[in-house]
């Protein structure tokens, strides 16, 4: 009987799922409703670190270059060219004729001051990664600046066309990064009208965008609402309150295709990477200490059927990866070690490494707990014992920082910085989340970050990233893929980079 | 009790009055096929112990038994209504106006919520269109008539802040509101102390002699029922065992389980000092199922094989009782019959 | 004056049935408490029996074989119930998770029950200034957020289930404080305890044997519905992931891990919820069966 | 009265201090605020200087009476994540929970409370049974589990309502039943079981042997009885509703207070999550000191000595 | 009179009352400077209205309360310093509830030995031996030992409730109303029990009445109660011939005798109870007093001796200008 019910109940409710057909989006209105999963916590894209922050950021603001996500062409966006003029120097010509939301006329005072301010990093801005390369800037004239770095970073092109945007001098000045997360003023293709902070961003569209490579904006309007439930979400989206969702988990995208012309969905690829780190420097609390054995090591990376997970639990545009960085970043060689599923060699490792009955680890993650659920059954299975424990994501690198994580899944994201040094050189280099502390790999990626020469920066990220596989210091695992969910209305071809470009946005 | 008044049309007739009250292990007879009448002005001790039914009988005549008791009789008429076959509505202008009732607890009679006046109007205003002024002015004029001093600044008092006994003046008070023709008075001074039961008993016997009003008094006490009643009616398992005039039930008590009663009380100037009291042994049968006979055969001294039988309604009206021995077996203790 | 013992006459007929039979009778007759006893019942079996129930190692996944569908929506009999995201067995998940919930609602009623029980009786029976602080402790308890407080210290201390277990078991002792201290305020006026005391029994004594016994009633009704409380709360915890730490097959946690997934495979989320309801749904009921039969005997 | 009143408050008073100092206690246990603030790339001696720049290296007891300083003139400090005043940031999201609470207890009161009464006029009748069926059916009715069952039904298949947010009435409505569902079983029965007290009480019997007419006899003077207890059960209850909404907000995507507190967990961001502790144990304190002022003005008894 | 068994110096009971929600805890003076004293074998009947003190006393006798000042001496020793246990083997109570005063989760034979079993007295055959024993006493067959309170009548209640106070064979029972809550037909049987049991024991019974006629059949001496004083104490035959407080008049008036050629008493007791804790001043019983003058206002009266006892009011104190010689009111 309760076979029965269950059965009715079952089925009454995948019907009204499926029966529910999609209301139009609020196409007439020229409005586009987007969600987002996680409130964001300051609309000043110095000071946040979110995916969300990213999207708002390349709407609201501009950098000076602008990398085509397709083509990955570098182009003038504020800056119409750009030049080293010596090791650290790097020149910039400004577009003209650029004004700000608030009606500020744009400038090489502008840039200065951005780039002083964020550099400094006292100032805290959030990343300090994607900032603190920069030693300075200084003004040439009106329509000409010169930054310099800190060390020799060839990367700088790749930033300053990311995360580096430029704020309007005087309004930041007066404001500051609080004044500006309520009520944002830059040069990009939507001003924001309305900040409920964490809750609700209306941006409209800038009808007097400046010629820019990120393209005109073509909807007038976007609602971002932040939803944090999935099921929500998609709730929303059948009822036809939503345009757009994103990051939609891999099983609900697949349904959500299944459903015929209902929904457009669509799946790229993105630089999120993830990976086990293990405690190969000894820096836990454990003891014995079985992550400081190679043989260990070893064995995990053999242990995890990453084909699988990948195959079954991302899917999608994912793929398995060996290294500490993903594949299309420059100087990501694949061509390392490589451990393919073998849980009788992973358990024969263990054994020769001392532990014929496996031990037992706590286990850390701090998002998708299923992927982590699946990668410790794995463990388990040869023997690795996981005491699995979910932790927030500032709770566990916390922890992480003070070294007491014998073995944790984590991801990176590099900030869609399409350069191995985003990920590899964050965490290889006797940082406070370096967990491996090896000298050699440390040298050779100081070589490879500053040098300006590519074939020796590949040559060195090379050797790094051979002897991180080879020693086993972490397992890689898979790189991510994100699935976007829009109603058939909204024309849009999502990017590798994670990034929602509003410009690139069209009514059917 | 004059002759005209005892010919005269009873305010209250009860004929084969039966309560049956359905349980899971049969059904109780709580009482039995009771007969009385009540004159105006006159006054009905109903007297027995707890279980007897005292208290269902003055809950039947109000009308106010819970759902599931069954009632039943072939009369049950009160000054020409007939209270069986009445309509709610026709029930709800007889009670509080017609015919009063006074309960066993003060303490918890009144409604805490509300003050002694708004309770006190209220008993009024549901029957009698006056204004809330006339029946302050009613509730003051009453409140001084059962003894309370500064009535008018009690009226604003909520129930808690009396004593039991002043409660007690007030529960009385307020029926007597509409000038009712019945009162029905359940055990009203039980949770009473003595000196203040004292004073309520002679309030209520004044109170009823002045205002004419008839009044059934339920008690398990003797000495209330001798000092107060015109008649006295002696319940034992439901049934009215022994009915009478106060002065011939208690000068000589034909039912064996009356004198049992009597004989049970230390009675000062009769009793001898620390000598054994009469006592009536066992206890109370159970009235669920059929009961045949005599309910107090299993109690009584007297009893013989024809207990068990039809039961015959002996002496002479007013003084009746119901025993199979035609003297209610007084001269089996020595005592004139 | 020799003693003549009056031997009542009358008492074989009176001897009305024992506590105990009154009891069996009222069990006997009341729906409520006999479907929720069954049910609990036969969960504890399960619990019990779960190695030995179980079809499938319930941590075994197999990532080949997600979401495959219950038997009665097309599935088949290797997997009743279907698998779960990681392809782990439904069914085997959901009777290993039956010990995780009871458990989790046992050990958290018996921790508080004894907390709350100890304060509670304490507070009753010596009132004055033990009343004083208890109560004073109750009101604490009662105006701290016990979600969000639960959510905190699970966040600060890990999921683990014991610190799901010992959160819960130190947060839901007030129902207790509250039901015991009155019940013991109200037991204490009677006559026996004073009786007792007059015979010189000690106050340990006193409250065993004489208080205990009788308000042990109403101290089993709280525990169950206690025991339904801290399960419904561990289900949140974990909805909103603070609760139980996988692999741990939870209910809730199942409940939590389908959720996601409820708009297209709401079988996933039906059948924890269902049975976690049913669940709860006869522990309330046999609560308050418990309570039924248990109110105290009518004087007639 | 207002000795009545003082005496009260100072009870409150004393209450929330403890509730504070308990909750600040075990935030302070729960780890490094200097790690959590200091960000990504801060070396140990960063953290540090946070440490010292925010006092926290400071004994606690000194820590908790700055804060409790703070907190007595409305400052609770700045959010860790938000970079915003705590109270700004609280005051923004009470609303939504506020406006959630009272429709919760509003729906709770308003379905109990007659089905209370009238499951208590007719014991095991057919309206009792079902009351009884919906009262044990919302104990154990987890409520995500009904707030996603509600969406689907209303906001998704029959789309009469919105499935989430907050921006008009009609979206308070799913939510207030989910949250006022949650209150609603132990109103009823302490409607139920107060009504059947009364009803059988003496002065009930009085009532009627008046000649009061049976609705009369109800709702003047059984009901006024029976609802003083109810009035203390439906503070707690509101009390608790606002420290339980944290579920319902986060199924409803509803911004407010509850799914804050939350998030602020999940981000350690400790001045929002003490803040909201205090404030949501105050709720619940003036609620039922509320309620007992109008259960003394209820209650005669209460009322005057 | 013997020595006396039990002795009562100066006694008072003094409780911190609280006056509603707010306001100061009053002092309620329960028990107010009382002295007694009880032969061996006699019956001293207590009465008064209900709040005037008698079941303190009666608490404080069995040492449930403690007193806040005075002595209670039994058999010459004061009980203050003493163990509750060797106090517990001289004194026992009789309740006046027999539903509320056995434990109703305990079967019979548990509640009559749990004294023995208390004192650690014998083993578990002696102790049922003597259960047994002392059920037959009372008139209680044995097969009732192993059955529930809830299955007997109230008189057979009582009944388990003396044999609990008899097992240990205690010199004095306090009886606090054993028979106000049965029915009349049962409270003969139970008076006609204590009575016996006191004959065939030597028992001394404090018996606490509201009952006069019950008193007047049972005691040996009555003590009269008013406001935690007591007013009047004499031997019974005394204190029923010539009544001398005009409080204990009262009372004997309201006393209803079944007698139907009388009416309604009129008592003259016209105010109600005063409130304990603002007792009237001066003589306590003056408003409500017939006699009550200005000096009964002004001042509490004395302790005046009399033949078998002592009585509390201006009327008889000679140094009174009240006072009257042949006092016959």
């Amino acid at each position: 009987m309760k076979a029965a019910y269950l059965k009715t109940t079952a089925l009454a409710l995948a019907m009204s799922v499926a029966t529910s057909g999609v209301a139009l989006a609020d196409k007439a209105n020229d409005t586009l409703r987007v969600a987002y999963t996680k409130e964001l916590e300051n609309v000043d894209s110095y000071f946040n670190s979110s995916r969300e922050g990213v999207v708002m950021q390349r709407a609201v603001w501009d950098g000076l270059i602008y990398r085509d996500p397709i083509t990955n062409e570098y182009k003038g966006n504020l800056a119409t060219s750009w030049e080293w003029i010596d090791d650290k120097t790097l020149e910039l010509t400004l577009r003209e004729g650029v004004t700000f939301h608030n009606g500020d006329a744009f400038s090489a005072d502008d840039v200065v001051a951005t780039v002083n301010f964020v550099a400094k990093e006292e100032n805290g801005a959030k990343t300090q990664r994607n900032v603190n390369w920069m030693e300075s800037a200084e003004k040439v004239d009106d329509f000409t600046v010169r930054i310099k770095t800190k060390e020799v970073f060839p990367a700088a092109i790749e930033f300053l066309s990311g995360p580096v945007s430029i704020y309007p001098a005087e309004y930041y000045a007066e404001v500051g990064p609080s004044g500006m997360g309520l009520a944002p003023v830059g040069t990009g293709p939507y001003k924001v009208v309305e900040v409920v902070p964490g809750q609700k961003f209306v941006l409209e569209k800038n009808e007097n965008y400046h010629d820019s490579p990120k393209g005109q904006p073509s909807i007038g309007r976007i609602e971002i609402r932040t939803i944090p439930d999935v099921n929500t979400q998609i709730a929303e989206l059948f009822s036809g309150s939503l345009d757009l969702i994103w990051q939609v988990p891999a099983d609900q995208a697949e349904k959500l295709a299944a459903m015929g012309d209902q929904f457009v969905v669509s799946n790229e690829s993105t630089m999120r990477v993830g990976y086990l780190s293990m405690d190969a420097a000894g820096r836990s609390s454990m003891d014995p200490n079985p992550f400081q054995d190679i043989k260990v090591r070893q064995a995990v990376n053999y242990a995890i059927d990453r084909n699988a997970i990948v195959d079954n639990l991302l899917k999608g545009e994912s793929k398995v990866v060996w290294t500490p960085c993903f594949p299309s970043q420059f100087g990501c060689d694949q061509n390392v070690t490589t451990y393919p599923y073998d849980p009788a060699k992973a358990k024969e490792l263990l054994a020769e490494a001392g532990y014929p009955n496996g031990f037992e680890t706590p286990f850390y993650a701090y998002r998708d707990r299923d992927y982590a659920e699946a990668i410790s059954s794995y463990l388990n299975a040869v023997g690795i014992k996981t005491d699995f424990k979910m932790l927030q994501y500032s709770a566990l690198r916390e922890l992480n920082m003070k070294g007491d994580v014998p073995l944790s899944f984590q991801t990176w994201g590099s900030y869609s910085i399409n350069d191995a040094s985003a990920m590899v050189s964050q965490f290889f280099k006797h940082g406070s989340l370096d967990s491996t502390r090896d000298d050699q790999v440390l040298e050779w990626l100081d070589v490879a970050d500053q040098s300006n020469v590519p074939e020796t920066r590949l040559e060195y990220y090379t050797k790094a990233l051979t002897r991180i596989a080879d020693e086993a210091y972490w397992a890689p695992m898979f790189s991510y893929n994100t699935n976007y969910v829009t109603s058939p209305e909204v024309d849009y071809t999502p990017t590798a980079d994670e990034v929602l470009r509003f410009t690139t946005m069209r009514w059917n | 009790m004059s002759q005209l008044q005892e010919n005269a049309k009873p305010l209250l007739s009860v004929r084969g009055l039966t309560l049956d009250i359905p349980l899971a292990s049969g059904t109780l007879h709580a009482v039995r096929g009771i007969d009385f009448d009540l004159h105006k002005g006159e006054t009905l001790c109903i007297v027995g112990e707890s279980g007897s039914g005292k208290s269902l009988t003055s809950l039947a005549i109000m009308g106010l038994l819970e759902k599931n008791i069954r009632r039943s009789a072939q009369t049950l008429d009160f000054d020409g209504v007939d209270l069986i076959g009445a309509s709610k509505r026709q029930m709800r202008t007889l009670r509080g106006n017609r015919i009063a009732m006074i309960f066993q607890e003060p303490m918890t009679s009144l409604n805490p919520a509300y003050t002694i006046g708004d309770q006190l109007v209220e008993a009024l205003r549901l029957h009698r269109k006056v204004s809330n002024e006339e029946a302050r002015a009613r509730a003051v004029e009453l409140l001084e008539k059962v003894g309370i001093t500064a009535a008018a600044s009690r009226l604003g008092q909520y129930p808690h802040q009396l004593s039991g006994g002043l409660r007690q003046r007030v529960v009385i008070a307020m029926a007597l509101m509409c000038e009712p023709e019945l009162i029905i008075a359940d055990e009203p001074t039980t949770a009473l102390d003595v000196t203040i039961q004292a004073q309520i008993l002679s309030l209520l016997v004044d109170l009823t002699k002045e205002m004419d009003v008839a009044m059934i008094l339920i008690t398990h006490d003797l000495g209330v029922v001798a000092r107060v009643a015109d008649k006295v009616g002696v319940m034992y398992a439901g049934a009215l065992v022994e009915t009478g005039p106060a002065s011939e039930v208690f000068g000589a008590p034909m039912h064996p389980y009356t004198r049992g009663l009597l004989h049970c009380i230390p009675q000062p100037g009769k009793t001898k000092r620390g000598e054994k009291l009469g006592t009536i042994p066992g206890i109370v049968p159970s009235l669920i199922g059929e009961v045949q006979g005599c309910a107090f055969r299993t109690r009584c001294p007297h009893v013989v094989e024809a207990c068990r039988g039809e039961i015959p309604e002996r002496g002479t009206p007013p003084h009746e009782f119901l025993c199979v021995h035609a003297d209610g077996a007084r001269a089996a203790e020595g005592e004139p019959a | 004056m020799a003693l003549q013992p009056t031997i009542d006459p009358l008492l074989e007929e009176i001897s009305g049935p024992t506590p105990r039979q009154i009891l069996r009778k009222r069990v006997r007759g009341h729906m409520g408490l006999l479907f929720g006893l069954g049910v609990v019942l036969l969960l504890v079996v399960v619990a019990i029996l779960a190695p030995v129930l179980a079809p499938h190692d319930p941590y075994l996944q197999d990532l080949g074989n997600r979401m495959v569908k219950p038997i009665f929506m097309g599935g088949t009999w290797e997997h009743p119930l279907g698998t779960d995201h990681l392809g782990r067995d439904y069914l085997s998940r959901l009777i290993y998770g039956a010990r995780v919930s009871l458990l989790i609602g046992g050990v958290a009623a018996l921790i508080s029950g004894v907390i709350g029980t100890a304060m509670g009786v304490a507070a009753g029976f010596f009132g004055g200034k033990v009343d004083a602080v208890v109560t004073f402790l109750i009101n604490v308890r009662l105006a701290m957020p016990v979600v969000l407080v639960a959510l905190a210290v699970v966040a600060i201390m890990g999921g683990s289930l014991q610190v799901v277990i010992g959160v819960l078991g130190l947060l839901l002792w007030d129902r207790f404080a509250v039901v015991m201290r009155a019940s013991t305020l109200q037991v204490r006026q009677r006559e026996y305890v004073s009786a007792a005391q007059a015979i010189g029994a000690s106050t340990p004594r006193v409250i065993l044997s004489e208080i205990m016994p009788n308000i042990v009633n109403n101290l089993i009704v709280i525990v169950t519905l206690e025991m339904a409380h801290a399960i419904l709360l561990e289900a949140a915890l974990s909805f909103l992931g603070l609760g139980v730490q996988p692999p741990t097959p939870s209910w809730g946690l199942m409940v939590s891990e389908g959720k996601n997934m409820m708009l297209f495979e709401p079988w996933l989320v039906l059948i924890p919820g269902v049975v976690l309801f049913v669940l709860v749904l006869a522990i309330n009921l046999m609560g308050d069966g418990l309570r039924d039969v248990t109110a105290p005997e009518s004087r007639s | 009265m207002l000795p009545f009143i003082l005496k009260r408050l100072g009870l409150a008073a004393l209450v929330a201090f403890t509730v504070s100092f308990i909750s600040f206690s075990l935030l302070f246990l729960s780890g490094d605020p200097a790690a959590a603030l200091a960000g990504e790339t801060a070396s140990g001696e960063d953290i540090e200087a946070i440490r010292r720049l925010y006092g926290f290296d400071r004994p606690m007891l000194v820590q908790y009476g700055e804060w409790l300083f703070q907190a007595l003139r409305g400052d609770f400090g700045e959010s860790y994540y938000f970079k915003l005043p705590v109270a700004s940031l609280i005051a923004d999201r009470l609303s939504v929970t506020m406006t959630l609470g009272v429709c919760g207890i509003t729906f709770a009161l308003l379905t109990a409370v007659p089905l209370g009464v009238v499951a208590a006029i007719r014991p095991n009748s057919i309206i009792d049974r079902i009351a009884l069926f919906l009262s044990v059916a919302g104990q154990a009715m987890p409520s995500f589990w009904f707030g996603l069952i509600l969406i689907v039904l209303f906001g998704i298949k029959l789309r009469w309502l919105p499935p989430s947010g907050a921006s008009t009435w009609q979206h308070f409505i799913m939510p207030t039943i989910v949250l006022g569902y949650y209150a609603m079983p132990a109103i009823m029965r302490l409607t139920r079981a107060g009504m059947l007290e009364v009803l059988n009480s003496d002065y009930i019997r009085t009532a009627r042997a008046k000649g009061a007419g049976e609705g009369r006899v109800l709702f003047k003077h059984a009901l006024r009885n029976a609802i003083i207890p109810v009035v203390s059960l439906a503070a707690v209850q509101m009390g608790f509703m606002l420290g339980g909404s944290i579920v319902v907000e986060s199924v409803f995507a509803l911004h407010g207070a509850g799914y804050l507190a939350w998030e602020s967990i999940a981000r350690n961001d400790l001045p929002t999550v003490q803040a909201l502790i205090l404030i949501f144990s105050m709720f619940y304190i003036i609620f039922t000191f509320l309620a007992d002022v109008l259960n003394a003005w209820l209650d005669p008894r209460m009322r005057s000595s | 009179m013997s020595a006396p068994v039990l002795e009562l110096k100066n006694v008072a009971k003094t409780y911190r009352v609280k006056q509603g929600l707010f306001g100061k805890p009053k002092p309620l003076k329960a028990v107010n400077d009382v002295s007694l004293k009880l032969g061996r074998g006699e019956v001293l009947g207590l009465v008064g209205e209900s709040g005037c003190g008698k079941s303190t006393l009666a608490k404080i006798l069995l040492g449930l309360e403690a007193p806040t000042e005075g002595q209670v001496l039994v058999d010459g020793d004061a009980i203050g310093g003493q163990d509750r246990l060797a106090l517990a083997k001289r004194i026992q109570p009789i309740f006046q509830d027999p539903y509320s005063s056995l434990n109703p989760r305990k079967t019979i034979s548990d509640i009559v030995s749990l004294p023995l079993r208390v004192h650690g007295v014998g083993d578990a055959e002696s102790r049922a031996k003597a259960v047994r024993e002392t059920l037959e006493l009372v008139g209680l067959p044995a097969r009732v030992l192993n059955t529930y309170p809830s299955q007997m009548s109230g008189g057979q209640r009582q009944r388990v409730a003396i044999a609990r106070a008899l097992i240990m064979r205690p010199e004095i029972v306090i009886c606090d109303e054993p028979t106000s809550a049965l029915d009349v037909s049962v409270q003969s049987q139970i008076l006609n029990l204590l009575n016996d049991l006191r004959d065939d024991f030597g028992l001394t019974y404090l018996f606490i009445s509201h009952d006069l006629a019950v008193i007047e059949h049972l005691a040996t001496r009555v003590a009269v109660m008013y406001l935690g004083r007591i007013v009047e104490e004499a031997d019974v035959e005394e204190l029923f011939a010539t009544p001398r407080h005009p409080y204990t008049r009262a009372l004997l008036n309201s006393v209803l005798t079944p007698d139907p050629s009388q009416g309604v008493p009129d008592t003259q007791l016209g105010a109600a109870y005063p409130n304990p804790i603002s007792p009237p001043s001066g003589c306590h019983f003056h408003p409500r007093c017939p006699f009550a003058q200005a000096e009964c206002k002004a001042k509490a009266p004395r302790p005046i001796p009399t033949a078998s006892g002592h009585v509390e009011c201006h009327l008889h104190d000679p140094e009174s200008t009240m006072y009257r010689e042949n006092l016959s009111v």
